[in-house]
Parts: structure tokens; C-alpha cells; sequence
């Protein structure tokens, strides 16, 4: 019965029995702690006040107060019909503006549908930040002028751009970092993974910056992970994971220029979860109280990102009547220059339609874009229209 | 063919006025009542009762289980859809937007499209997709597309869309009804139109397939679906001034096609202008208008045009007006269907 | 100037300040390890042998010759033009016969292109297994029968489909668990991603079973993920991760049934890594030489999971001569019964293209049956077609 | 309008025979040489030069970072050659199969195609997108798909395919050279096909867009592209026999759409059958019909048909041949064109 045994196809190696599998298989363990810290990162109220830079406290604190009155101030201006919607981050703005912060100019933010707050303390100018949300373009800036990719509304998906953008550099040697902005739920998408994974492969110098509000519009946390954590999502990665009081301003930065450093020298990727909530509803057109009571928003109101820097930097001295006030006005003086600018109506042209779909206007799109033309001209000489329709086609 | 007027008398008895978003509402729930493998999921479905309120109480209703806000993710959504088929249930997914019903598309045409024929009839998946579809509504970016045509390119699937109230409850009935996946597109625009309607004795349950003929008319046909037959019929009547009777058919079914009440409209008309907000090129239009220029070569007095939405991404809320096909687009052409020579 | 500091809306709550987010939106901690332990779980060449059952451990060798004797006759069955592809489970035989055994009659196996094995070692009549690979239609069996899904090409796409199953059972009451296998290429996909992260939160009994073989084609495993193991995973969707040797039969299978148990008492899903390695080509039509060298090849030949299990028993006396001849007889019957039958043409119907699209045919596919309808006839009457082409129009 | 035989007196001199595969392969290399900026991606492009050995030698020559495996993961493929773009580098993507593009249509439809409109023009996206489509290869479900239509109703993508080897060549390089992304099919079946073809004088790279005659004739006019260019060229042949002189139109790009070649040639013969692959209903011939019908209607002696694949999943590979239109069955079609009305 030599025969039977010979047809099960055997290797002649196969004769040799090791237990365990050739080494270039095994799968790879990493020294370093895989696991974030459960407890997420804090500095207001610990030592490490201390030894912060107080022109960081204090900048980050007049930040605050502006990206405060500046969320105010959009969510009134959707109440006067000027803005079509606002996604408010209210309560988030510790996170908003650290973000724009550890940038360098040549960093690139990519900022998901509710970072306009991101945007604007970036330095972009603010009315260019709203072009979306009023609804007169989609963008309202110049992407590669200001190293801000557009706001993203299909969510995650700026993720994997990111990534893209941080490898082009590396591979062409430039010192650029990308920090990509994605919410809770965004996390559950396809794209979150793939990008991470990607630029861990890659070690391309992103980082992922997660801002769990605790909420995907109606959607509570706990209907979206069983994870522990959104940070142990980069041991899967095998990147760096940390969690972070996403209301602690000091603490949010720290970790992101942490963050940014390793990017920057060659370390790879990192994920951040900021800890944080989101006050306001989902936009102004949503209900927030079909999904949660009053009391939650209460016991975060009282963990408020402004309120807890200006109470630690007026107990340690840093900041008196005179500063709040300081801060307060220049917050409303920004306030007002928003608000007159916003009061006027943007100047369309329709025909800017046709104007940007490829390098070069196909036939087709130059016939649309005539016929749109003579529509709007009929229409600012109706008498001419309404009589010559039927016969000069 | 069933007309508008047969079918208002049959719910005509004790109506009030009903937004569609309620219809579809009311749909579902009746659904789920008679039949309890009919589960609903999606994202904010349960507990806010959904971004446009549709599935508003449904959570309360029927619980959790029932009606489930699933984590963010359309491919899982769809997929896991896919498989609560496979076990016997009957899931009704919403996508909140149309664009967001993309990440959905790789398990929506390698799996739901054609499970059935994989496996030769032996794993029917009778899942309902509901997209809210199209623009009008002032949404930024990624909230307006009229997604229809990548459907109708895809065999193994049914299209529908209503255009009524009625309607709305109607064929999302027969779609939770049928056997096979449906692609239930929900003009967004309408959701808050009215029409009097009864909910407490809603119009028995057609199976979905055929168009039908909203205004009849002699001088030419416009057939459209959705959110355009409203622009339709009001272009119609516009189209009296100008000595033009004009003819309004709704498909209603783009998958199944109702060839037989199209054809039958534009032979007796002779003329025909298909209307819709999707792109024109590539776009439904193009499907419709050659099937009608096939079938009645020998009828038409002109050709067959199209009004769509131009072939743009969709445009910003303060442009869309410019973009939507209206009434003026459509007078427009049928100036245009070369009327001098038939006189 | 106190009218500044109301502008920037503040809530009356917000005087009180807390330094620690309220305690509902802490990041959960589990007591349980999260972390799977990096050195892959054995039990040939280890005590544990010693603790299972012989009559399985039979089993499985019985098995695993006729799963390699199939790859080879799977294979040459390509060579004779009766398979369109084959796409070889050889070297992986301990997972696809694991992956069937530890099932129940009302569980749900949910195989990848690859487990056509998996799937006969699960009894299906293995012509109806090879449907999809000899071409003669896309799926050979009634899935609700067997409750074998349809063997997926578009990877990772039947992972969300397992969790969809599974969570429908669980909804019932009845007591099904699906087992959803998936290569290591594809854990790099979105739905990979999307189906963990449905099944932690919906706590479906689900089985996630990843092979990794080492590549994806012809990328290895370092350009997929920069991950410590893919089992790690597992700590993003807080559900246990499981490393194991994927070509040590007995302990994939008590991997897999540990698995199988904690989902069929409602402790959820689970993801298991087996390492392993694809020793043929990706299929017949791969030219593996352009990506790895033979000694890689040869020294996993040298860690072969039938030659692994053979000498474990023989050497515990549990297995002698008779009893491998007696193996490869019952092999190499098996073989000349799928050789003969494969040998038949299918019986095909070109009509069938239009039978299974609808429930109800539409109109439009009933003209097309008809015109294809009328060609058949017309090519079985070549001389009447050839004739009235152009006048019958 | 360029014609097959002015393009192959450019390229005549020192012609051997070439595969397509080599043709594209060729032109990959040439504008990477040319342009540091190409970069080459997908699933095996690498080490293994794909699974159609299309990229083969491109990592060996250029370095793994110009021409990269990616892990497997086309959304991420496609959406980190984006980011890739953004940054100025002009990437080449390769989706390994038809259906496996799939998972890439949300970042292809919501960023890619419209990219450049969203930001007012200031981000362009000069991403080729390969995609080997089309069956003929017996192949197994979900690697035989022809898409076109879901790219074609995408509007900001330009979408080509090549027929011949020369074009193949020619068309990949002013797909590279685009400014805009190019979704690039390549007929499957034909990249085994040759053709007399000098690499070493590829011709001259003209702008995509182009419809080409490729067979003059008098009787009617065959409007095509792609994979079905050979099928209609038989065709033509053989419709000598029973007295119709075809011309054949290779459409070469479908978006744009090459209006004018197209119309020259219907209203020259008067009659049009669009012959593809692709699923008849929702399909690239509806859209191609309707505009001939819409531009030729008073040239027109018969209805414009259509040869199309059945509207069905694509088959397998044991009853493909069923379902792809062939020479018969475009004679077929001719045949109905009417001809008794004309004599
Ligand atoms: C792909 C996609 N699916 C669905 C939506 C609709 N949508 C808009 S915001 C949102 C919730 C987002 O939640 P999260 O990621 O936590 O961000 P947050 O709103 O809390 O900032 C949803 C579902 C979308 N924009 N994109
Ligand atoms: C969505 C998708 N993308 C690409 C492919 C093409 N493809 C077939 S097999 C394969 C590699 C799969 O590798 P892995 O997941 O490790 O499984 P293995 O082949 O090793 O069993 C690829 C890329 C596919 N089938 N599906
Ligand atoms: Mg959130
Ligand atoms: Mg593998």
C-alpha cells in the first residue's frame, strides 16, 4: 500500500518535526506597553500645572473663551438665517483649540464636519470657515494655502487622506505632520480602521485625534463599542493608544504635542481619545432631549473646559477680574466683526456651478452651463421671455 | 394601471391630513405589527425616531430589538442585514442620507443584489434599504444626491419611489412585503408634504412594478418619479396657458420598468420629455428616454428629451435652485418637442 | 462690563467645578486580561495532549489526511481543466477541519474563498462544495440547508453576514453560533472592522477565525499590519483575542470550541488567530516563486500539521502503520470518488441565467429568456437560422 | 476625430507584436521615468507586479515606495492616494478586480469625483484609477462585473477604456497626464490580446475624450467601446455576407462623452446599434441611445438598439458565453434595423 500513502502529496522536508512554527511566523512582541492608561490624562488640579508653560495656560485660556463666544455666536447666526446649519462644539473647545495649536505652519488639520471652531483658531479666517454652513460653496478656502483639508462630512473619511498626505511628505522627505479630527462614532466606520492600519504600516507621521462627545447625534457611546476604551483601539494597530480629559486644555495639548513630536521624528502614528461632551444638541435642527435628560448635560456643564482653566489659573494667581474681562471682550469684539460680516450676503454666481468639475469644460457641460446662462437672462428681462419661448426653439 | 383617481376612492372614507414622513411612519409600523420578523435598523432609529422622525415610536412600540440604533456604519448595517435575512427576519435599514449609503455599496451589489441567484433561489434576501433621496431641502454637501441610477445599474435589485402620500405607505408595504431586496428611495423634500389621507384604513397593498398616469393629457407625456412629479404637474398646469395638455406619469417603479403604461402614454401622445433632479448624463433619463425612442419610433412627432439636474456634483443650498429642474426647465422643453411641424 | 462675560453663554451649573468627568462617561476598565497572550497555544509536544480525547485526536488525523488528499486532488483536478481555480488549503488543514468539527448541526460555518475544506469536512457533498470553482454556477448548495453560507470572494464581506445571523438567533431564543473564517488579508478590510465591532456591542455568538497563512496573495503579513499579533485586535471591540497554532490540529480545536462555548452561553464573540502558512501557491494560476523563496516554504513544510499529528500519535503508541495506511486508503477512495464524478460534465441550463433574479420574473427578463430561448433553438437548428435571419425581423 | 489608420502610420516604424498588458505597463514606467511623481499602488502591485502582471517591474525599477503593496483595503487605497494628491503626488491606483472596487465607492463618489468642484477649484485630484473589468476570462462571480454606468453617472470623473494595444499605451499615459481623476478600465479579456506596437516610439500622447472610427461603412453605425470593439469588427465582417456595410465607432472615452463623432457618423448611415457588455437596463447604452435619438431623431430610419449583456449578475463561467453579446447576436440586431421601410 505504498502507493495510497505517496499520493497524499507529501514535501520531502516533511519528514522533519519542529513543534513550533519557523520563526519568521511568529508573531511579533512589542516591549513597549501596549495597553493605554484606563485613566485619562489630567493636568488641571495635579502638579503638572506647575511645570506647564504659564503663556501656554494663558493662551489656551483667551482660545477658550473666544471658541466659546465663537459657538455662541454661530448658533445665533443659524437662528437669524445666516448660517443653513451649525454643528456646535460647545464644551469641546479645549480639544478644538489644542488642535490648532501643536500645529506648525506646515502641519496639515483635517478637521471632520463639527471642527469649524478648529479651523478658525488655526487662523483661517472665519467667514472662509463658515462657507459650508452657510451654504454659498462647499469649501470655502484654498486647502493647500492654509494646511486645512475641507471640512468632512461623510464621516472617516478624512481619515485615509490623511494618512496619504503625512506618507507623500515623508517620502519626500518633508517635516510635515497631519492631525485628523474624527468623533466617536466615526470610529465604527470601515475608513477608521483602514487608515489606521495604514498609516501604521506605513508609520506614516499622522495623528488620529478622537473627540468622544458621548454621543453620535442620538447615539450614546455604549451602543457603539464594548471597547474599554477608544484609545485600546491602537493596540490592534500596533500603535500607541492615550486617553485624555478632553475638557483639561493643558492636558489635551501636552498629549497631542506629544503626539506630534513622535510623528514629526520618525515614531509613527498615535490615536488619542479625548474624553470630552458635547453640550449643545447634535445641530440646531436637533432635538437633544429626546435622547438625553437634563441632568447629564448638567454634571458635564459643571467639568466645562473653560470654567475648569479659568478657576486654576485664577487660584494660582495667573489670571484676575481684569484678565477675564480682557478675555470676555476681545471674544465679543470677534463676536460683532463675525456677526456684521455674516449680516451681508455672499456674492454668487451661478455659473461658478460649471466652473469647477474638470480642467478643461467638456461640450456637455458647456452646453448646460449656456443654457443656465440664457435662463438668467430671460429671467432678468422677463417680458423678453415670456413672449418668445414656444417659437424660437 | 391603476390611476390616481381609482385609488383616492378607496382610502377617501375617513381622511385627514398626513405628512408623507407619517405615512412612512405608519407603514412600518403596521409591518411590524402583523409580522414579527420585520425588524428596523439603522443609525438614530430607535431612540430619536430617526433624523426625519420616520421611525419616530417604533423603539417605544416594539422595542429595542425591534428598532435598533446599530453603531455608525453603513457596510455593517447592510451586511449584518444580509445575515438577519439569511436567519428568516425581514430588516427594513434606513441610510440617513443618500450619500451615506455608499459605504453600503460593495455588500449592497456583490451580496443583496444577487444573493438569490448565487444561490439559486435558495437564500432570497427580502431586505428594505429606505434612502432618503435628492436635494431641495437646503442640505450641505453629501446630503442631496439623487443616488437612483447607480441601483437601476444593478440587476437583482427592485428601485421604487413614491411620490404621494399614499403611496408612501403603499409600496414601503408591498417593499417590506416582497421577497426581494428593495431599494426604497424617499424623496427628503416630500417628507413634509400633506395630502388627506386615512391611517385608519389604509389603501390595500399593491405589488410594486407599475407606473401610473397622475393627469392625463393629449399634447405630450412627462414622465417622472419622486420629487419631480410635483414640478410636473404644476408644469402642466402652467402648460394650459400655452395651449398644451400635457400628460404626467409617475413611474413610481424604476426597477421593475412599467414599460407597458409608458409606452402606451407616449404612442397615444406622440411626444415625450422624461423629468428628473439626478444628473442627466448617465443618469435614469437616459434608460428611459431610449426605451421610450425603441418602443414608439413610429409614434414620436419629436424626440424624446430629458430635464435633469445638470451633470454637477450636487451644489451648495444656496445654488440648488439653480441646479433643480422647474417648472420654467420643463416648459422649456417642451417648446422644444418641434411643435411647428406637426402644425 | 459685565454684559462681556454673560455673552459667552455660560449655564448656571457651571459654577461648580469638578476636575474628573461625571462618572457615566468614564472609559469602562475591565478586570478580565485584554490582552491575548503573544506565544500562540499548543498542545502537540506538550502535556496537554495527555489530557484529550484519543478519539478525537483520531478524528482529526483522519481528517486532516483526507483534507490534504482533497487539496491534491482539488489541484489536479485545475491541471485537467474540471476546476476553473482552486484556491489550496494545503498546510492549513488543521484550521479548515477544526473550523467544521467544533460545530453543531444548527451552527452556522460561514467560509472565505479559501474553505472549501472547511466546508466538506462539514459534510457537504463535496461536488456541490466545488460548484463555485468548476463554474458551473456561483453557489452549489441551499445555504438554509446545511447552514453553510456561500463560500465569499469579496473578503471579509461574510463577517458582518455572521454577526447578522447570529444576532437574529440570539433575538429567537435558538441556540445557534456562527463561526466566520477570514484570511489575514482580509482583517485589513472595513467589514472586518464593522462585524467585530457589531458583535461586542450586540454580544452576538459569533466566532471570528482568522488563518493567518502568512500572505495575502503575495504581500506578507508586515506589509498588512504593524499589529504585535492580529489577534490583538481584539482589545478595540473589548472582546478576548486568541492566539493559537494554526498547524497543531488538536489545539486549534480547543481554541475553537472554547470559543464556540463562551457564544453559545452568551459571552459573546470572540477573535482567534491561527498561525499558519499557505504552502501552495494562491491558486493555480500563482506563480508563488516571484514572492518567496523555498526555504521559507520548506521550513513550514518541516512544521506540517498532518506529519505534526501523525508523529504525536505514533509516537504515544496511539497510531501505528495499519492505522496511517488505513488513513490514506480512506483518503484515497474519497479522491477516486470526487476524481470519477468530477469527471461528468455538469448538467447546465442556459435558461437558468434568468431563473433566480426575482421572485417574479419581470417583463423585461422574460423578453430576454425568450430571445436567448430563440437563439438555443435557433443554434439547434442551425439551418432554419441561417435561413430567415433577415427577413423574420 | 483620429483615425485608426493616421495613428498607426505614427507608430508603424519598428513595430513588434505587443500584448496590452505590456502596452500599459509600459506606459506606467514611461511616466514614472518622466515624472517623479507617479506613483504606482493596490493590492500586489509590487513584488509580484499584479495579479494581470500590469505593474510587473515597475517596484524593481522605481523602488518599492514609487510602486507600493498596500495592505488590502480599497477604500484605504483609494483614499490615501488622496491624501497622496493633496500633497501634489499623482497617484496610480490599481483595484484589483471589478467588484473589488466596491468598497472604494463612497471615497470615489463623495471625494474623488468631486474634489475639485468642492474647493472652488484650488484641489485638484490627478488620480488614474485602474480598474481590469469585463468578463470573457471565466472567471468566478464578483471578477467579471462591467461598472462603467456607476462611473459614468459620477459626475467629476472622466471614465476611459482602451480597445486596442496602441491605446492602451496612449490612453494611460493622458490618463496619468490628466489634471482630473480618470477611472481607467481595462478589458480583461484583452490583455492578452497583441498587436503591432513599438515600444520603443510609443506613440504620442493626445488628451482623452475621442470617440475613433475604426471601420468605415454606409449601412449603419455600431457605437461601442472597450471589450465589445472586437465582437462589432467581426461583426462588420460578417454582415458583408448578408449585404450591410457596418461602420464601427470605438467610443474610447464615455466620460466625455464624444458627441460629435458619434453624431457625424449615425446621421451619415442613419441607423445605430450601441453594442457592450455591461447590463442592458440602467446600463452605458441607455444614455448613448438617448443622445443619438435626442441629435439624429430626423436622420434616424429605424429606433437606435441595443446589444447588451442580459440584466442579470454576470454569470458563471460555464454559461458566460450565453450572456456576452456576440457576433450573432449584433446581426441579430442589425437585422431589425428596419430595412424593409428603406427599399
Ligand atoms: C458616512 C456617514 N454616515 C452617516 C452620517 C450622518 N451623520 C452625521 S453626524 C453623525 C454622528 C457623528 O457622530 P460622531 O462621530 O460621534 O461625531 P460628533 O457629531 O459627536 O462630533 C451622523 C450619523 C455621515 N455624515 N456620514
Ligand atoms: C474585497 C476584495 N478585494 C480584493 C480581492 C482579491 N483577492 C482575492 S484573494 C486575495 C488575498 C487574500 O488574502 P488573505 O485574506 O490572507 O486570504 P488567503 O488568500 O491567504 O487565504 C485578494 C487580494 C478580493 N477577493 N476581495
Ligand atoms: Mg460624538
Ligand atoms: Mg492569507
Amino acid at each position: 500500500m505504498k502507493k495510497s500513502s505517496t499520493t497524499v502529496q507529501e514535501p520531502p522536508g516533511a519528514v522533519v518535526h519542529r513543534s513550533t512554527p519557523p520563526p519568521a511566523w511568529q508573531p511579533r512582541t512589542d516591549p513597549a506597553p501596549l495597553l493605554p492608561d484606563p485613566e485619562p490624562y489630567r493636568v488641571l488640579g495635579t502638579e503638572a500645572v506647575a511645570d506647564a508653560d504659564p503663556e501656554l495656560l494663558r493662551r489656551l485660556y483667551a482660545e477658550l473663551v473666544r471658541g466659546r463666544r465663537f459657538n455662541a455666536q454661530a448658533t445665533a447666526l443659524t437662528k437669524q438665517g445666516r448660517l443653513a446649519v451649525y454643528p456646535s462644539s460647545t464644551g469641546q473647545e479645549a480639544c478644538e483649540v489644542a488642535a490648532a495649536l501643536v500645529l506648525q505652519e506646515q502641519d496639515w488639520l483635517f478637521p471632520s464636519y463639527r471642527d469649524t471652531l478648529a479651523v478658525v483658531a488655526r487662523g483661517l479666517d472665519p467667514v472662509r470657515a463658515l462657507t459650508l454652513l452657510r451654504g454659498d460653496w462647499h469649501t470655502g478656502y484654498d486647502p493647500r494655502e492654509h494646511r486645512i483639508a475641507p471640512l468632512s462630512t461623510p464621516l472617516a473619511t478624512q481619515l485615509p487622506h490623511a494618512v496619504g498626505l503625512a506618507h507623500a511628505a515623508r517620502l519626500k522627505g518633508d517635516d510635515v505632520v497631519a492631525l485628523a479630527m474624527v468623533g466617536d462614532g466615526g470610529t465604527s466606520e470601515g475608513d477608521f480602521h483602514e487608515a489606521l492600519n495604514f498609516a501604521a504600516v506605513w508609520k506614516a507621521p499622522v495623528v488620529f485625534f478622537v473627540q468622544n462627545n458621548g454621543f453620535a447625534i442620538s447615539v450614546p457611546l455604549a451602543k457603539q463599542t464594548a471597547a474599554p476604551s477608544l484609545a485600546h483601539k491602537a493596540v490592534g494597530y500596533g500603535m500607541p493608544g492615550r486617553l485624555v480629559d478632553g475638557n483639561d486644555a493643558p492636558a489635551v495639548h501636552s498629549v497631542l504635542t506629544e503626539a506630534v513630536r513622535r510623528a514629526r521624528s520618525g515614531g509613527g502614528p498615535t490615536l488619542i481619545e479625548a474624553v470630552t461632551y458635547r453640550i449643545e444638541a447634535h445641530t440646531n435642527a436637533d432635538d437633544a432631549t429626546r435622547y438625553r435628560g437634563d441632568g447629564e448635560v448638567e454634571a458635564w456643564r459643571a467639568h466645562d473646559p473653560v470654567r475648569l482653566l479659568e478657576h486654576e489659573l485664577t487660584e494660582r494667581g495667573m489670571l484676575d477680574e481684569d484678565g477675564i474681562r480682557k478675555a470676555a471682550d476681545d471674544a465679543d469684539a470677534m463676536a460683532a466683526r463675525l456677526r456684521d460680516r455674516m449680516n451681508a450676503d455672499p456674492e454668487l454666481d451661478p455659473m461658478d456651478l460649471f466652473a469647477h468639475i474638470y480642467a478643461e469644460q467638456t461640450a456637455q457641460l458647456r452646453e448646460q452651463a449656456a443654457q443656465l446662462r440664457a435662463e438668467l437672462d430671460a429671467s432678468a428681462d422677463p417680458a423678453g421671455d415670456a413672449a418668445g419661448q414656444g417659437e424660437t426653439r | 394601471m391603476t390611476t390616481v383617481a381609482s385609488r383616492a376612492t378607496r382610502t377617501g372614507k375617513a381622511a385627514k391630513p398626513a405628512t408623507m414622513a407619517q405615512a412612512l411612519q405608519r407603514a412600518m409600523r403596521d409591518a411590524m405589527a402583523e409580522d414579527p420578523t420585520v425588524h428596523v435598523l439603522g443609525e438614530d432609529v430607535g431612540t430619536l425616531g430617526g433624523v426625519f422622525r420616520v421611525t419616530d415610536g417604533l423603539a417605544a412600540e416594539f422595542g429595542e430589538d425591534r428598532c435598533t440604533d446599530t453603531p455608525l456604519a453603513e457596510a455593517g448595517i447592510l451586511g449584518t442585514a444580509v445575515g438577519m435575512a439569511m436567519y428568516g427576519l425581514r430588516p427594513v435599514v434606513e441610510m440617513q442620507f443618500d450619500a451615506f449609503a455608499y459605504p453600503a455599496f460593495e455588500q449592497l451589489t456583490s451580496h443583496v443584489a444577487k444573493m438569490r441567484n448565487r444561490t439559486r433561489g435558495s437564500l432570497p434576501l427580502p431586505i428594505t434599504i429606505r434612502v432618503p433621496y435628492g436635494g431641495g431641502i437646503g442640505g450641505v454637501e453629501h446630503h442631496s444626491d439623487s443616488s437612483e441610477a447607480y441601483y437601476m445599474a444593478t440587476p437583482g435589485l427592485h428601485v421604487v419611489t413614491p411620490a404621494t402620500v399614499e403611496d408612501a405607505y403603499g409600496m414601503l408595504r408591498a417593499a417590506i412585503a416582497s421577497d426581494d431586496p428593495v431599494v426604497f428611495l424617499e424623496p427628503k423634500r416630500l417628507y413634509w408634504s400633506k395630502a388627506q389621507w386615512s391611517p385608519e384604513s389604509p389603501a390595500a397593498v399593491e405589488p410594486i412594478g407599475r407606473a401610473v398616469v397622475r393627469r392625463t393629457g393629449l399634447s405630450a407625456t412627462l414622465v417622472t418619479y419622486g420629487p419631480s412629479l410635483t414640478v410636473c404637474l404644476e408644469a402642466a398646469e402652467a402648460a394650459r396657458a400655452e395651449g398644451w395638455d400635457l400628460e404626467v406619469v409617475d413611474l413610481r417603479s424604476l426597477v421593475p420598468f412599467d414599460d407597458e403604461t409608458v409606452v402606451a402614454s407616449v404612442r397615444r401622445t406622440g411626444r415625450a420629455v422624461v423629468v428628473h433632479e439626478s444628473n442627466g448624463f448617465g443618469g435614469p433619463g437616459g434608460e428611459i428616454a431610449a426605451r421610450i425612442s425603441e418602443r414608439c419610433f413610429h409614434h414620436l412627432e419629436a424626440p424624446v428629451l430629458r430635464v435633469a439636474g445638470f451633470d454637477i456634483p450636487y451644489p451648495p443650498p444656496m445654488l440648488e435652485q439653480h441646479h433643480l429642474p422647474g417648472v420654467d426647465r420643463v416648459l422649456d422643453a417642451v417648446a422644444r418637442l418641434q411643435w411647428e411641424a406637426d402644425s
